[in-house]
């Protein structure tokens, strides 16, 4: 029991680490490859994370759409333009106000929370979504659908011009 | 190991997002914050869910909210495409011109 | 007497426990590397026989040339791995590490037989999937890295094709699942030692062989690395074994997806032959090799017969054909759920 | 690969590196199995300039098969080892095949084919050729005009058998 707990302690540490340096380097990485790539870590860490939180199916679903899918897309995509697209950040110093403050509002905000992670399987999820759930399920997938209607029109302007 | 942990990286995982969000210019750089952003509200709702009497429904609205984050990325990466087809750059600050 | 107690640690460890067997030893690296070998000596010499001539041979002239690979292997790992002044050095060099990491892992979570398997888990299904599906990230990353327009269409050609594979692959597993009613791989060929998958969901199984061709570019999909057109696709600048890894990554993936056919369509390791367990407890895994070794075979033959569609054509097939396909094979598993129960 | 980051530690560590590899690499047993490999591997760049190139497509074809000796013709320099020149080099021709010679990794090695890439051939004398020996280190010459495919498989033999006596020699260079 207590080296388990040591085990998940060092996994916690690892993930999280990871998962902070990526997203410091999304944001300040020169170049936009670089900070898909890194968003990509940032996704796989938070995988990690919400299977520590017992939530294994979620984490493999935001493995394979949010990091397999999407964060592919963003990097497809960037390595279209033509030209490096660099522009200079403003000056950031009130962003980096309103970010710590933020963030220790948030802090402060949790914690008070007490709770332990559970185990949630798949089926129960499942269950939810094509119960309780149906009708969000039903609006998502009509929005996914129109989502890339749009895309493509968008894409089809484009190409027409 | 309580969920506090996993808030904390949470409100990190917020904290950076915001930062990048407001200090660049670069359209792409605002969506890969946004995408940071939403990686921390996705871990606050799970681990929330957790601690909460109903876990399940917690990872219902999170598949779903994924899903949703696919399908946006589509979307602000293809108008971003479409910027600089048009304009030729990704400023938003040169965006005066779209509004309403 | 110390030293034989810690051999014998040692040979259980290596030997006895899978979850260090499984990644290493059989459906893990070694078995890999020595396919690496041997499937492509087997292409070259499928391709030759095809074309009335010999293919490799004087290397090892009593055994038709089968070491032809190990030579090749040993040139690039001798050869100078030139890095071009123009490229971005960080994603040039780790882009076909990882990759070739990404390609090998799910290896590592696939089953040897019922018992003896390297990942317990309700969802490794699920597992290997999503880890199939980040390899094309590093295809992108070398491709850009590469700072070459040959590499860069080539990566381009490829996320268009993984976005036209990506999800009739997902339907058609899912539907195989669906029938089955479990995400575990145990379970599911457990499950088939009274009906094979390819007999229940023939739909699903066509679109699942027809993607494992698409996403490892074999012929007539070979569409990312098209040598006619350009040059040699994202993998044009790299030379020396870090050519050499990224030749191998693609023919790894394509094994993982054989054995995921096998395990899933074929049966896995029904009909189960007993006596071999007294070998080794993960020897009886070998029938669910051999399935695979099957369907690579028919997968490297295709390169010796086919021609190559325009990629614009793959993706309509991918678009067209397979996700059609893809959902028909779902409604075909509700189907036979509603009609077995 | 050169670290251009450097090291911490003093000294030239990469150049002590590098010295350490290659002494390695020259031992007896990894030179010989370096050597073999070397040897049953040779993956020709096609570069074609007269024709010659009909007869050295013959070589690879169902009749002479010179894939036997582990000789597959391949597309990028990048993944060769050797070239092939097959017929004149003009001048402007020249500087082509010079790039592509520096664009293979060492160990490399150039065969050249036919009569002009001996001497000129039927240009001997003309104003705007050049001969392969004379920009390129050629190995082996095949005469002929245009050589048979058998004589190409001669010289893939001949090749090996030199690789086999001689030995290959690496100049370990640093990251280009």
């Amino acid at each position: 029991m207590f080296q388990a707990n040591i085990v998940e302690g060092l996994i916690f540490t690892l993930a999280a680490a990871l998962t902070i340096a990526s997203a410091a380097l999304v944001v300040s990485a020169k170049s936009l490859v670089y900070s898909a790539f890194f968003l990509a870590l940032v996704g796989a860490g938070n995988a990690v994370f919400m299977a520590m939180l017992g939530f294994p199916v979620i984490s493999l679903f935001q493995l394979s759409v949010y990091v397999g899918a999407a964060v592919t897309f963003i990097l497809f995509s960037i390595t279209m333009f033509r030209k490096p697209v660099r522009i200079e950040p403003t000056a950031g110093i009130l962003a980096l106000d309103a970010a710590v403050l933020a963030t220790a509002g948030l802090l402060y905000a949790f914690q008070s929370v007490t709770g332990t992670p559970v185990s949630v399987g798949f089926k129960e999820i499942s269950s939810l979504l094509i119960g309780k759930y149906r009708f969000a399920l039903i609006i998502a997938s009509l929005a996914l659908v129109t989502t890339l209607i749009e895309a493509i029109t968008l894409a089809m302007r484009g190409e027409m011009k | 190991m309580t969920v506090l942990p996993y808030l904390a990286v949470s409100a990190c995982l917020f904290g950076i997002g915001l930062y990048g969000l407001l200090s660049s210019r670069n359209f792409i750089k605002m969506l890969l914050s946004a995408e940071v952003i939403f990686n921390g509200g996705l871990l606050a709702l799970l681990s929330l869910a957790a601690a909460s009497g109903a876990p399940p429904t917690g990872g219902t609205i999170a598949i779903l909210a994924i899903a949703i984050a696919a399908a946006e990325v589509g979307v602000a990466v293809s108008i971003a495409i479409l910027m600089f087809m048009l304009k030729g750059d990704v400023d938003v600050y040169k965006l005066e011109k779209f509004k309403g | 007497m110390q030293v034989s107690e810690i051999i014998s640690w040692l040979i259980n460890l290596l030997f006895y426990k899978p979850e260090v067997f499984c990644p290493i030893f059989y459906p893990g690296l070694v078995t890999i590397l020595a396919l690496l070998i041997f499937i492509i000596w087997l292409e070259r010499k499928i391709a030759a026989k095809v074309q009335l001539r010999y293919g490799p041979l004087y290397v090892t002239r009593k055994a038709g040339g089968i070491l032809q690979l190990l030579a090749d292997l040993l040139r690039y790992m001798f050869q100078e791995p030139i890095i071009p002044k123009t490229v971005d050095k960080i994603a040039f060099i780790a882009g076909p590490v990882l990759l070739f990491a990404t390609a090998y892992v799910p290896a590592a979570l696939l089953p040897a037989t019922a018992e003896f398997t390297g990942l317990r888990s309700e969802l490794s299904l699920l597992a290997v999937l999503a880890l199939l599906t980040l390899a094309p990230i590093f295809d992108i990353i070398i491709g850009w890295g590469s700072n070459n327009k040959f590499s860069l269409i080539g990566s381009m050609r490829e996320g268009y094709i993984v976005m036209s594979y990506e999800i009739p692959m997902f339907l058609s597993t899912l539907a195989i699942a669906m029938v089955y009613g479990s995400l575990n791989i145990v379970e599911i060929v457990e499950m088939q030692s009274r009906c094979w998958g390819i007999l229940l969901n023939p739909i699903a199984a066509a679109t699942f062989l027809l993607v494992a061709l698409i996403s490892t570019a074999r012929f007539p999909f070979e569409i990312a690395e098209a040598e006619t057109e350009i040059v040699m696709g994202p993998y044009t600048e790299y030379s020396g074994i870090l050519y050499g890894l990224l030749m191998g990554a693609s023919y790894v993936k394509f094994y993982v997806l054989s054995m995921l056919f096998a395990l899933l369509f074929l049966g896995g390791w029904h009909p189960s032959i007993t006596w071999l367990e007294k070998i080794h407890p993960a020897a009886p895994g070998l029938v669910v090799f051999i399935k695979a070794l099957i369907i690579m075979v028919f997968g490297i033959f295709l390169r010796a017969v086919y021609p190559r569609f325009r990629v614009d054509q793959a993706i309509r097939v991918g678009w067209h054909l397979l996700f059609m396909l893809s959902m028909l094979s779902i409604a075909y598993s509700l189907a036979v759920i509603w009609l077995v129960g | 690969m050169a670290c251009s980051g450097g090291f911490i530690l003093i000294g030239e560590l990469e150049e002590v590196a590098r010295k350490a590899a290659q002494w390695l690499v020259e031992k007896t047993p990894i030179k010989t199995i370096r050597d073999w490999g070397i040897r049953f591997s040779l993956w020709p760049v096609h570069f074609t300039t007269a024709c010659c190139g009909a007869e050295f497509a013959a070589t690879s074809g169902p009749r002479y098969d010179a894939e036997r000796y582990g000789f597959l013709p391949f597309t990028a320099p990048r993944q060769c080892n050797l070239m092939l020149i097959e017929g004149t080099l003009t001048k402007k021709m020249g500087r082509a095949a010079k790039i592509v010679y520096d664009q293979m990794p060492e160990p490399k090695f150039v065969i050249a084919m036919g009569v002009c890439g001996l001497d000129g051939g039927i240009f001997w004398n003309s104003y705007n050729i050049v001969r392969p020996w004379q920009i390129l280190p050629v190995e082996v010459f095949i005469p002929g005009c245009p050589p048979r495919p058998e004589a190409v498989a001669r010289a893939i033999l001949m090749l090996q058998e030199k690789i086999k006596k001689e030995g290959v020699k690496v100049e370990a260079r640093g990251g280009t």
